[in-house]
C-alpha cells in the first residue's frame, strides 16, 4: 500500500513530480510577472504584426490538418509508399493477411522444432 | 503478386491441416470419450430425458443454448435495426 | 403466384404447424427440439411469403410484432433458467417433481412425454422464439428488397 | 449478501441479457422507463462486479458450475473430468470485468443524448446490452466453446451497432467488414477448439491445461488461436478492419468495441499463459507476439500521423497502443520458463501490459467520445474542415488534451505510469524494443498535437460561430472517464497494488487455476 | 499408414471443404459470394465436429426404442447445432448489410463498393 510504482529497479511517484512541477511553475510565473507591467492592452503591441502586411482573415490564418508535417511526409515518402500500399480497403485482402500470419507462424514453429 | 502469395499461404495452411488430419488425429471411429460417456450413461437419471442430445443442449450445456438463442435474437434485432426506416433525421 | 400454389400453400400450412409443434413438444423423447421445430414452422411462413407475396403477408403479420413475440420467447427461456437459481442457475429443478417430472427407466425404452423436467418448457420457449425470429428476419428482408416501407 | 456474491458471476452475465430481452417490450410503452431500466441494470451489474472483485482478490478464485446441485461441484461423481459449463473468475477476469463495467456505463450515459435524433432506439439499447453481457461472458467463462459463443454474440451485435447510421454508406461498409472478419476469426477458433476436443475430449480450460501435451495438433491449434485472437484485437498486419470500423461507428459503440478488443486480448492471455503455459516453446511464441507488437506500434503510429479523419486517426492510435500491450505480454511469455528472469523483469512486463489495458480503454475511450462530440456539433470528421472549436467547446478541448497527453505517455498521467513499467522491464530483456517504444510515444504526441491544433486552436471560423457546447449528459460521460484517468495518474501505486498485481499473479498462477477445477474431486 | 489414410479420410474432407471456402473468400470479390464462402466455412467446421464424434457402428444418442450398439458422442452434436444457428444468424445479418451497401453504392464488388482505404 504505497504511492510508488516499483518497476524493476526504478520507481515512479507522481506526487514528487507534481511538487517539482509546481516549483518550476512558480519560478516561471515570477519571471513572467516582471515583463507584465510593460504590456498595455489596446495598443499596437496587442495587435498581430505580420511584417507590415495586413492580417488575413480567420479562414486563411487557419492551419489545415492536411497541411501539418509536410516536411515529415516529404522526407519519408518511400517509407509511406511501402506502408500505405497494403491498406487497400478490400475485405478479401484482410483474409489473405490472416491466412498469411497463420501459415508463417506455423512454419516458424515447426522449423524451430525441427532445428532444435 | 497478390495471387501468388495467396495461393502459397493457402497451400501451406492446407498442407499442415491435411497432415494433421491424416496422421496425428485419433483414428476415425474410436474417439476418446471420457466426458461424453458419462453424459450418455447419466443423462436419463440426471436430466430425465431420453434424447441425450436434448439433455446436453438444455441441461449440461444449457448456457451455450442461452447464448445461441441470444445470437439469433441479436441477429434478428440487427436485421430489423439495419433495414429500419431512417427518415427521421438527427439535428447534426 | 398462381391460384393453385396459393391454395396448396394455405392448405399445407396446417400440416406444417402440426408437424412443427410435434417436433417441438417431443424434443426430449425423439429427435428434434425447439430449434428444429421452430425452423420447420418458419419455413412454412416462408412458403406463405413466397406464395402470397410479402405485400399480402404484411397486412396481418408485421416484423415488429414478430420480434415482440421473439423477445417474449427469449424472456420465457431465461426466466426458466433463472427459476433454478435457488440451487444453481440452469438447475433442472423439475426432475422428480409433479410437472414433467417423470424419470425414464435406464436403457432403451418406449419414450414418455411426461419426462425431462425443464427441457420441454425450454423447448417450447425456444421453438416460439425461433419461429418468430426467423419469420421476422425473412419477412423484413423480403419487404425491404421488394421496396416496401419499413416501420421505425 | 453472501448468496448474492455466490451467484454474482452468473448474474453479471445474465442480468444484461434479461434486460436486453425486456427492452423492446418496455420501449414500446415509454422511453423514459426504458432508459431508466437500462442505466439501473448496468449500475447494478457494475456494483456486482466491484463486489465480486473484492471477494476474488480477498478469497481467491470464484467457481460457479452451471446446472450442478451446488456451485462448487465441478466434477460429478463417477468421472474424473468436468462435464458442465463452469464459470471461473480469477484476478484477470475481474480486472477485465471492471474495465467493461466502467466503459459500458459511460457508453450508455453518452448515448442518451448522442442517439436522441436516431430512429430505432429500442433496438439500439437492446443490442448494446447484448454486447455488454457477451463481453462479460467472454471474460468470465472457463469453457472454450462458451467463449466462442459469446465472441459470436459480441461480433453480431457489434456489427449491427456499427452500421446503425444507415444513411451513410461507409458505416454500412464498416459493419460488413467487421462481421466478415469476426465470422472468419471465430470459425477458425471453433476449428481449433475441435482440434483440442478431438484429442482430449474436453472443453474446460482448466482441465485441458492439466491434460495438454503439446502435440502437433496442439501446435496447429495454438497457431490458429493466436492468429484469430490477434486479428480480433487488431494487431498488424490484421489491423485494417479496425480503422475502418472504429472510425464509422457511433462513438459510444466504439468505446464498447475497444472493450471487446480488450476481451480478445484477455482470451489471448488465457490461451498462452493458462491453457498452454510452460508446455509451449516459450521463446518462439513470445518472439512471434513481440514481433506483432512492434509492427503494430510502428505501423499504427505512422499511419495515424497521415490521417485527416479524426476518428480514423484515433483508431490507428488504438493499434499502436495494442502493440505496447502485445510487447509486454510477449516479453512476459518469453521468460515464463526461467524463474530468475521472470522475478527480475517478466512479472513487471506483464503487470505493465495489464495496467496498460485499462489505461488504454480509458483514454482511448475519452478521445473517441471527444471526437464524437465534435461530430455531434459540426457534423464532419474531417480535420481540414475544423478549426477554432476551442473557443466555444472549452470542456471538450480540455478533455481531448487530457486524453492526448495520457495516451502519449506524458507524466503525470496514467499512460506514463503503465508505459514506464513496460519500458524498464523490456529494457532488461532487449534494449532495442524500449528505444522503439519511446520513439513511438514521441510520434504519438506529434499525432495528437496535429489533431488538437487543427481542431481546437486557431482563430474561430465564421461558419462555426454558433457552435455550442455539447449537452450535459455527454459532458458527464466524458467527465467520468477524465476523473478516473486523473486518479489513476496521481495514484498509480494504489491501482497496481489493488487490482493489477492480483491480476498478474492470477495470470501466472496456472496451477491454482487448474486445481480450482480438477482439485475438488468429491 | 494406408488404413489411417483411408480411415481418417472424413477429417481430410472437412479440411478440403475449408480450403474451398478460403479460396472463395480470397479470390471472389462479389459480396454475395463472400457470404457463401462464410457459410461453406461454417459447414466445413460442422462436418469436422460431427466426424469427431462418430463411433464405429454407433447409433444416434436417443434411448427411445434404441437398438443395440454404442452411441455416438452427443456433445459435438450439440456444438454443431449451436454452430448451425450461429451461421444462419450471421448470414442473415450480412445479407441485410449487403442490401444496404448495394442501395448506397450500386455495386456488389468489394473493390468498387469500398469507400475507405489508407
Amino acid at each position: 500500500m504505497t504511492l510508488i510504482v516499483e518497476s524493476g529497479y526504478e520507481f515512479w511517484n507522481p506526487i514528487i513530480w507534481l511538487i517539482a512541477f509546481a516549483v518550476v511553475m512558480v519560478i516561471v510565473y515570477f519571471f513572467r510577472r516582471r515583463g507584465e507591467e510593460k504590456y498595455k492592452k489596446g495598443e499596437a503591441q496587442a495587435q498581430i504584426f505580420l511584417c507590415g502586411e495586413e492580417v488575413p482573415g480567420a479562414e486563411q490564418r487557419q492551419v489545415r490538418g492536411g497541411n501539418a508535417y509536410w516536411g515529415f511526409f516529404e522526407t519519408l515518402k518511400e517509407y509511406y509508399d511501402v506502408i500505405v500500399r497494403p491498406h487497400t480497403g478490400i475485405v478479401n485482402d484482410y483474409v489473405v493477411w490472416f491466412i498469411a500470419v497463420v501459415a508463417i507462424s506455423a512454419i516458424i514453429l515447426f522449423v524451430v522444432e525441427l532445428v532444435g | 503478386m497478390r495471387q501468388i502469395f495467396a495461393w502459397l499461404f493457402l497451400i501451406v495452411l492446407m498442407v499442415f491441416l491435411v497432415i494433421g488430419g491424416f496422421e496425428m488425429m485419433h483414428p476415425f471411429g474410436e474417439p476418446p470419450s471420457t466426458m461424453d460417456q458419462y453424459i450418455i450413461d447419466n443423462a436419463q437419471e440426471e436430466a430425465g430425458s431420453n434424447n441425450v442430445v436434448g439433455a446436453v443442449v438444455f441441461d449440461y450445456r444449457g448456457f451455450d443454448t442461452l447464448g445461441e438463442a441470444t445470437v439469433l435474437f441479436a441477429a434478428v434485432m440487427g436485421v430489423l435495426f439495419v433495414l429500419r426506416a431512417s427518415e427521421k433525421k438527427e439535428e447534426t | 403466384m398462381s391460384k393453385i400454389v396459393r391454395t396448396v400453400a394455405s392448405q399445407l400450412m396446417a400440416f406444417v404447424l402440426v408437424f412443427g409443434l410435434y417436433v417441438i413438444m417431443h424434443g426430449h423423447v425423439t429427435p428434434g427440439g425447439g430449434f428444429q421445430g421452430g425452423a420447420i414452422i418458419a419455413s412454412g411462413v416462408v412458403m406463405l411469403i413466397v406464395a402470397f407475396g410479402s405485400g399480402q403477408i404484411k397486412k396481418f403479420l408485421r416484423e415488429r410484432r414478430l420480434s415482440m413475440v421473439e423477445s417474449s420467447g427469449a424472456l420465457l427461456f431465461i426466466l426458466v433458467a433463472f427459476a433454478g437459481i435457488g440451487t444453481v442457475f440452469f438447475y433442472n429443478f423439475l426432475v422428480g417433481s409433479r410437472i414433467f417430472g417423470g424419470i425414464p427407466p435406464t436403457g432403451s425404452n418406449p419414450g414418455d412425454v411426461w419426462t425431462g423436467g425443464v427441457i420441454p418448457l425450454m423447448n417450447l420457449a425456444v421453438g416460439l422464439k425461433v419461429t418468430a425470429g426467423l419469420s421476422a428476419a425473412v419477412l423484413a428482408l423480403a419487404l425491404f428488397s421488394s421496396g416496401e416501407e419499413m416501420e421505425e | 449478501m453472501a448468496t448474492l456474491i455466490g451467484h454474482s458471476s452468473i448474474l453479471i452475465i445474465a442480468v444484461p441479457l434479461l434486460i436486453a430481452f425486456l427492452t423492446p417490450l418496455i420501449g414500446m410503452a415509454s422511453k423514459k422507463a426504458r432508459n431508466a431500466i437500462v442505466i439501473g441494470g448496468l449500475a447494478f451489474v457494475a456494483f456486482l462486479v466491484f463486489a465480486l472483485a473484492r471477494d476474488v482478490i480477498l478469497n481467491g478464485i470464484h467457481i460457479y458450475t452451471l446446472g450442478a446441485t451446488f456451485p462448487g461441484l465441478t466434477i460429478p461423481e463417477g468421472t474424473m473430468v468436468p462435464v458442465r459449463i463452469i464459470l471461473e473468475v480469477d484476478g484477470v477476469s475481474v480486472f477485465m470485468g471492471i474495465i467493461v463495467a466502467i466503459v459500458s456505463l459511460v457508453a450508455v450515459i453518452y448515448s442518451l443524448s448522442a442517439m436522441k435524433g436516431e430512429t430505432g432506439q429500442n433496438s439500439f439499447y437492446t443490442l448494446l446490452l447484448l454486447m455488454v453481457g457477451s463481453t462479460f461472458g467472454m471474460v468470465f467463462t472457463g469453457d472454450l466453446f462458451n467463449l466462442f459463443v459469446f465472441l459470436e454474440i459480441a461480433s453480431i451485435s457489434g456489427a449491427a451497432l456499427i452500421a446503425s447510421r444507415t444513411r451513410f454508406a461507409d458505416s454500412q461498409e464498416g459493419g460488413f467488414k467487421y462481421i466478415v472478419v469476426s465470422a472468419i476469426a471465430s470459425l477458425m477458433i471453433l476449428f481449433a477448439i475441435g482440434l483440442l476436443y478431438a484429442q482430449y475430449n474436453l472443453l474446460n480450460i482448466g482441465a485441458l491445461a492439466a491434460a495438454i501435451q503439446y502435440t502437433m495438433l496442439d501446435r496447429i491449434a495454438l497457431v490458429i488461436l493466436i492468429s484469430a485472437f490477434v486479428m480480433k484485437l487488431g494487431g498488424v498486419p490484421m489491423h485494417m478492419w479496425l480503422s475502418d470500423t472504429y472510425s464509422v461507428a457511433p462513438v459510444s459503440i466504439t468505446v464498447l468495441l475497444i472493450a471487446a478488443s480488450q476481451a480478445s486480448m484477455y482470451a489471448l492471455m488465457r490461451i498462452c499463459f493458462t491453457l498452454y503455459g510452460v508446455t509451449l516453446d516459450l521463446a518462439v511464441v513470445g518472439w512471434i507476439i513481440i514481433a506483432i507488437g512492434i509492427l503494430s506500434m510502428f505501423t499504427g503510429v505512422t499511419m495515424a500521423v497521415r490521417q485527416t479523419d479524426i476518428t480514423r486517426l484515433i483508431a490507428y492510435n488504438c493499434v499502436c497502443e495494442a502493440g505496447f500491450m502485445l510487447v509486454g505480454l510477449g516479453v512476459g511469455l518469453a521468460v515464463l520458463g526461467d524463474v530468475t528472469a521472470l522475478r527480475t523483469y517478466g512479472t513487471t512486463a506483464i503487470s505493465g501490459a495489464i495496467f496498460h489495458m485499462i489505461n488504454h480503454a480509458l483514454f482511448e475511450g475519452l478521445l473517441f467520445l471527444v471526437a464524437g462530440a465534435i461530430f455531434y456539433r459540426i457534423g464532419t470528421r474531417d480535420l481540414n474542415q475544423m478549426g477554432g472549436l476551442g473557443h466555444t467547446m472549452k470542456f471538450t478541448a480540455m478533455f481531448f488534451l487530457l486524453g492526448a497527453l495520457a495516451s502519449s505517455g506524458i507524466p503525470p498521467f496514467n499512460g506514463f505510469a503503465s508505459k514506464i513499467l513496460i519500458y524498464e522491464s523490456v529494457y532488461q530483456f532487449n534494449p532495442i524494443l524500449t528505444i522503439i517504444g519511446i520513439l513511438v510515444s514521441i510520434i504519438t504526441l506529434a499525432v495528437f498535437v496535429k489533431a488538437f491544433f487543427s481542431a481546437f486552436t486557431g482563430a474561430s471560423l465564421p461558419k462555426y460561430e454558433d457552435i455550442k457546447e455539447v449537452p450535459k449528459t455527454m459532458i458527464a460521460a466524458m467527465t467520468i472517464l477524465a476523473v478516473i484517468i486523473i486518479i489513476f495518474g496521481l495514484f498509480p501505486g494504489l491501482v497496481v497494488d489493488w487490482i493489477v498485481r492480483p491480476a498478474t499473479d492470477a495470470l501466472l498462477g496456472q496451477t491454482s487455476y487448474i486445481n480450482a477445477i480438477v482439485g475438488v474431486i468429491p | 499408414m494406408t488404413e489411417t489414410l483411408i480411415g481418417n479420410f472424413p477429417f481430410v474432407a472437412a479440411v478440403v471443404l475449408m480450403g474451398i471456402a478460403l479460396y472463395i473468400l480470397i479470390f471472389r470479390r462479389n459480396l454475395i459470394k463472400i457470404v457463401m464462402g462464410i457459410t461453406i466455412l461454417s459447414s466445413s467446421v460442422n462436418l469436422f465436429l460431427v466426424t469427431l464424434g462418430y463411433r464405429a457402428g454407433g447409433i444416434a444418442p436417443i434411448y427411445t426404442d434404441a437398438p443395440e450398439g454404442p452411441m455416438v458422442l452427443p456433445v459435438v452434436q450439440a456444438l454443431t447445432l449451436t454452430n448451425i444457428v450461429i451461421a444462419v444468424a450471421t448470414s442473415a445479418l450480412i445479407l441485410s448489410l449487403v442490401i444496404r451497401i448495394y442501395r448506397h453504392t450500386g455495386s456488389l464488388d468489394s473493390k468498387k463498393s469500398r469507400r475507405m482505404k489508407g
